[in-house]
């Protein structure tokens, strides 16, 4: 086991862990976009740069533009109407 | 040899759905009902055409020519046995019979769901299908993200919202378990295909990573299928979801699951478990047991009609699972042909459950007291499939269930009897008892549980208008599904049939034969069982039982009151405790399905490795 | 030190799990999830790996030289495509969610209460 | 439950399932030791066979083409649902005027940043769909990256052009073209070499573009489809967090 792939192994531990712990999701998400380049760090020190690709072009584009929509609309929702939570 | 249109039971409906899509801004209404009843129809036909072939002669179609060398193999195959290929048909069946009913029941969204369903049926094909492990997950992963897109289909309510959420992250989990599993499996054996998978762990005998590889996949099967306590997300996704769905969730998705862990036993378990036979016995007993009971209990505990038929499914689980577990060949042939009536009765039950929302609004016991008056017909359906789930001999159900007690009592498990009995009772007494108050205003018309009816009540545009005229469709298709069920274990030959495909089914050597080296394999031919006087009598008395039970719910709140408070207060309040372990927290249900898990896991390391 | 990825393995499993347990936002739920499933990808991955085995490509290297296993590989593609499409369906859910209850605290999705 | 019952439940149940799973983990071979016979058959089927040199995408193309099957209607399912669900409902609009409003404030500079990113991400894509068999990446990757490219409008604060650019009907369209292709390039290989998914190209000279079979035009299909399908997921849920608004002064 090289070097490279324990500090990448130690990075994604670390990062996995901050994720899960983080309570605030605005700031678990930006956690995510970083445990997402640990993941890429490890995948090509596990010699798979088609799966790196891939986590980069999902954990970087495709799922944070998502998660901060979602955000976004729920921020949005809860400005416009603070009161009426009960509402059927 | 073999037939070329292997695949296409799998491909036409994904091409089916693909041209629903492109065409969908310009589609009307009836195009997409037409198209899609043309698509599955077409699978029926090519499952019967599979399921005639393999009933000869059990075959592998290697997708690309990738076929084996030696017995290794790198290409992904679809294993046709009879049983396999009789479960796609069935399933291909209720979604032709849903998409029927959901012709005239409320406005689809301009061929979204027709095509949603068309890849729903699709994946429970290839999912029966197939006979890569991998391949088994993804045709999960795929009825998944269609079951969780169909479950919150009524966006305009807040219940399918919440069972959409709670069964996709519940299922969810369970397929990475399911992951690790099959990463396991291949890390020791350098294989997916399950044939191979399984001849190469002969040689390496049960060890702690077999054990906890097995342990892996068995409970990510059992939380599609819904024992307990990996079941809390059903009751939540199958009491919300729009009623022809149900009808394909309750017939036969959850079913499916219990296949897979029959499947994954037979084929790739069988040769290291062989020794602890009796040890994987008894747990796969217990669970199912556990599962059983709490359905039963559940079940007649509901007034929200779909969440009773939802447990009355879990009840029914429990079942399957006790025969699955039971390891035998005549066993599965009876949970094979009850889960084939269970799933066309429940099909019905849903879709009579859907008339009744359609023309009141609600599926709320009480708040229906004595209003179905007006639409016999439906009660009169309600109460048929209320007598076939007590059992009621000599059709399908009973069929199934006498094959399994038989099966019970020579395993050394016939205290098992009474367990499918309970099950029997329970489910049939509850929806007899639905029947007795909608249909015939028995008993009193109010009772405590406001809750329950705010949320049985319906606001949503998931009808079409004009309530007052129930389409004729909606009641046609679920007296053709009872028919089917009534007919189906007395066509002369169909249950030995049954008996024959569950033998070679549970054939664990020549599986690897047929799959991996093409070989004709000869069979002994089978022995077909006899249903005894004692079979019948059970039945009869299930039947018997669930009409008393009934009329207790209808009209037993006197000789409740009777009942000593030293008993009658510590049974309610366990009943209160059960009922609050389903709270709709998906932070629950993940604690119970971590806690599931590892108990099992525990267990199985102790005893099987 | 050889067992160490398969300890982060477990580690992701078990603490993306808790993520999911403790969590009073679905939002957090959702990313907890895709630490879950993070877990199958190292786990597939490092059976796959071999000591100085290159990446499964033959355009750089001659043929024979020492490759780490493309099948793992090939299935952690797949698993990426499931966690994608898993969490925008969870999403979409989830911002329907907010609409209906007013809240995303799984506390407060309880529709069947009495 | 309560909070604290459910977390005690876990604490209890978490460490065991991870005992559970450690053990299971050390019947494991030692890591880098993998030795196991599939791997090494697809190295030498796939070079030989069909001259394709990333393994990675052989097998998700040709060997276990099925499987991406499957995982290609998981997308397309899936999109399919996130359509379903976010539609508009009853007691909302699509306000037009908010979108501009929420995104304004982007420079002129990062207005022309965002142009010149666009056709980069479109060669960059292309790239990666049709040297799949050849190089790292293929559809899944390079159809994300062609997706990404009218989305860099985005970055422009233009989210209605974006809108103009690629209508929904069109981009849906051309996502269940990329799913129904790849379909039929599978009935192909049953229709003219009597297998589904056989292979009914010539297999061309290694490392040259168009080598491998019918791996690129599988490659093709698929990233047609995963464009459709994230551009169709990120509009959806932009219009949702940009445009949809509850009517004013009514109920839901």
């Amino acid at each position: 086991m090289t070097v490279l792939q324990i500090v990448a192994l130690a990075a994604v531990a670390l990062g996995g862990g901050a994720v899960a712990l983080t309570s605030d999701p605005l700031r678990q998400t930006l956690v995510l976009g970083i445990f997402g380049l640990t993941l890429v760090f490890l995948f090509f020190a596990f010699q798979a740069p088609d799966v790196a690709l891939s986590e980069i072009v999902v954990g970087t584009i495709g799922l944070p533009l998502i998660v901060v929509a979602t955000l976004r609309k729920i921020a949005e929702q809860e400005r416009t109407r603070p009161s009426d939570e009960d509402a059927e | 040899m073999v037939p070329h249109v292997t695949a296409l039971p799998v491909v036409v409906p994904f091409i089916t759905a693909a041209v629903l899509v492109i065409l969908r801004p310009l589609s009307r209404r009836w195009v997409n009902d037409a198209v899609s009843i043309a698509g599955v129809t077409t699978v029926i036909v090519l499952c019967a055409i599979l399921l005639e072939r393999s009933a000869r002669r059990p075959f592998a179609y290697w997708m690309g020519g990738f076929k084996p060398v030696h017995d290794v193999t790198i290409g992904i195959s679809l294993s046709l046995d009879p049983l396999g290929a009789g479960l796609a048909l069935f399933s291909a069946v209720l979604v032709l019979a849903s998409l029927a009913y959901s012709a005239h029941y409320f406005d689809a969204v301009d061929g979204l769901f027709h095509a949603l369903m068309l890849l729903f049926g699709a994946a429970m094909v290839g999912f029966s299908l197939t006979g890569d492990l991998f391949n088994l997950i993804v045709f999960f992963e795929l009825m998944g993200a269609a079951a969780y897109a169909l479950t919150g289909y009524l966006i305009e309510e807040r219940a399918p919202i919440q069972g959409a959420i709670n069964f996709a992250i519940t299922n969810s989990i369970a397929g990475y378990a399911m992951f690790i599993g099959v990463a396991l499996l291949y890390a020791r054996t350098g294989a997916l295909n399950m044939a191979q998978i399984g001849l190469a762990l002969d040689r390496h005998g049960a060890d702690p990573l077999v054990v906890v590889a097995m342990v892996l996949l068995f409970i990510g099967f059992l939380t599609k299928a819904a024992a307990v306590p990996v079941h809390f997300w059903l009751a939540d996704a199958h009491a919300v979801a729009p009623v022809p769905v149900c009808v394909l969730f309750s017939g036969v998705m959850i079913e499916l699951g219990v296949y897979a862990v029959a499947r994954l036993y037979w084929v790739i378990f069988a040769g290291p478990m062989h020794p602890h036979m009796a040890a994987l016995r008894a747990i796969l007993v217990a669970v199912g047991v556990v599962t059983a009971l709490l359905g039963a209990l559940m079940c007649f505990q509901q007034r929200h009609i779909k969440r009773l038929l939802a447990f009355s499914s879990i009840a029914h689980i429990g079942v399957f699972i006790c025969g699955i577990g039971l390891l035998s060949a005549r066993a599965l042939a009876g949970v094979a042909v009850y889960v084939v009536g269970q799933g066309l009765t429940k099909g019905a039950l849903f879709m009579t459950t859907g008339v009744l929302l359609h023309r009141f609004k609600t599926v709320d016991e009480y708040e229906l007291h004595g209003r179905g008056r007006e639409i016999p017909v439906v009660g009169v359906l309600l109460a048929i499939g209320g007598l076939m789930l007590a059992a009621l001999p000599p059709f399908t159900l009973f069929a199934g269930k006498s094959l399994l007690e038989d099966s019970a009592a020579s395993a050394g498990y016939g205290w098992l009897i009474v367990v499918f009995v309970i099950a029997s009772v329970a489910t049939g007494a509850a929806i007899l008892r639905v029947t007795g108050r909608v249909f015939l205003g028995c008993g009193p018309a109010d009772a405590p549980g406001a809750g329950q009816a705010r949320a049985a009540r319906v606001t949503e545009e998931e009808m079409q208008d004009r309530p007052d005229h129930t389409p004729p469709m909606m009641v046609v298709v679920p007296v053709l599904l009872l028919v089917l069920t009534v007919a189906v274990a007395l066509i002369p030959g169909a249950v030995p049939a049954v008996e024959e495909a569950a033998a070679r089914f549970t054939d664990h050597a020549a599986y690897a034969r047929w799959v991996l080296a093409g070989q004709a394999v000869h069979w002994p031919a089978v022995a077909p069982s006899h249903i005894s006087a004692a079979d019948v009598l059970y039945s009869a008395g299930s039947v018997l039982g669930a009409v008393v039970l009934a009329a207790f719910g209808l009209f037993g709140r006197p000789l409740r009151r009777r009942v000593p408070a030293a008993i009658g207060v510590p049974w309610l309040r366990a009943l209160h405790t059960l009922r609050d372990l389903h709270s709709g927290h998906i932070g629950d249900y993940i604690a119970w399905w971590t806690a599931g898990t590892s108990l099992l896991g525990a267990i199985c390391l102790l005893t099987l490795a | 030190m050889s067992f160490l990825p398969y300890a982060v393995a477990a580690w992701l499993f078990g603490v993306g799990l808790w993520g999911v347990v403790s969590s009073r936002h679905m939002v957090r739920t959702i990313i907890s999830l895709a630490v879950v499933q993070s877990a199958t990808y190292v786990l597939l991955l490092a059976i796959g790996y071999r000591s100085g085995g290159q990446a499964p490509i033959a355009a750089d290297i001659p043929p024979v030289a020492k490759l780490v296993d493309p099948t793992v590989q090939v299935l952690v593609l797949t698993d990426v495509v499931i966690e994608a499409t898993v969490s925008a369906l969870l999403l979409a859910l989830v911002i329907q969610a907010h609409k209906r209850f007013g809240s995303v605290d799984p506390s407060d999705l309880r529709p069947l209460r009495d | 439950m309560s909070r604290r019952a459910r977390l005690t439940l876990f604490a209890i149940a978490g460490p065991g399932l991870a005992a559970v799973l450690i053990i299971g983990f050390r019947g494991l071979p030692a890591f880098g030791d993998y030795h196991d016979v599939y791997g090494l058959v697809v190295n030498g089927v796939e070079l030989s066979m069909r001259h394709a040199t990333d393994y990675v995408t052989a097998l998700n193309f040709d060997v276990r083409a099925f499987d991406t099957l499957g995982e290609e209607y998981i997308l397309f399912a899936s999109v399919l649902g996130v359509t379903l669900l976010l539609r508009v409902m009853r007691g909302e609009d699509e306000e037009y005027r908010a979108a501009e409003h929420g995104m304004s404030g982007s420079s002129d500079a990062v207005r022309l940043a965002a142009l010149l990113l666009i056709p980069s991400l479109i060669a960059l894509g292309v790239y990666l769909v049709i040297h799949g068999a050849l190089t790292p990446g293929g559809g899944f990757q390079g159809g994300i990256v062609l997706a990404a490219a009218p989305a860099a409008i985005l970055i422009a604060g233009r989210y209605l052009e974006l809108k103009v650019l690629c209508p929904t009907r069109a981009i849906e369209a051309a996502e269940g073209i990329g799913a129904l292709g790849y379909c039929l390039l599978g009935l192909g290989g049953l229709i003219f070499a009597s297998v589904y998914f056989k292979n009914f190209l010539p297999a061309g000279n290694p490392g040259q573009l168009l080598s491998a079979g019918f791996m690129p035009l599988n490659s093709i299909a698929v990233g047609l489809e995963v464009m459709g399908a994230f551009l169709i997921v990120w509009t959806a849920f932009l219009d949702q967090a940009l445009l949809v608004r509850r009517r004013t002064g009514e109920a839901t």
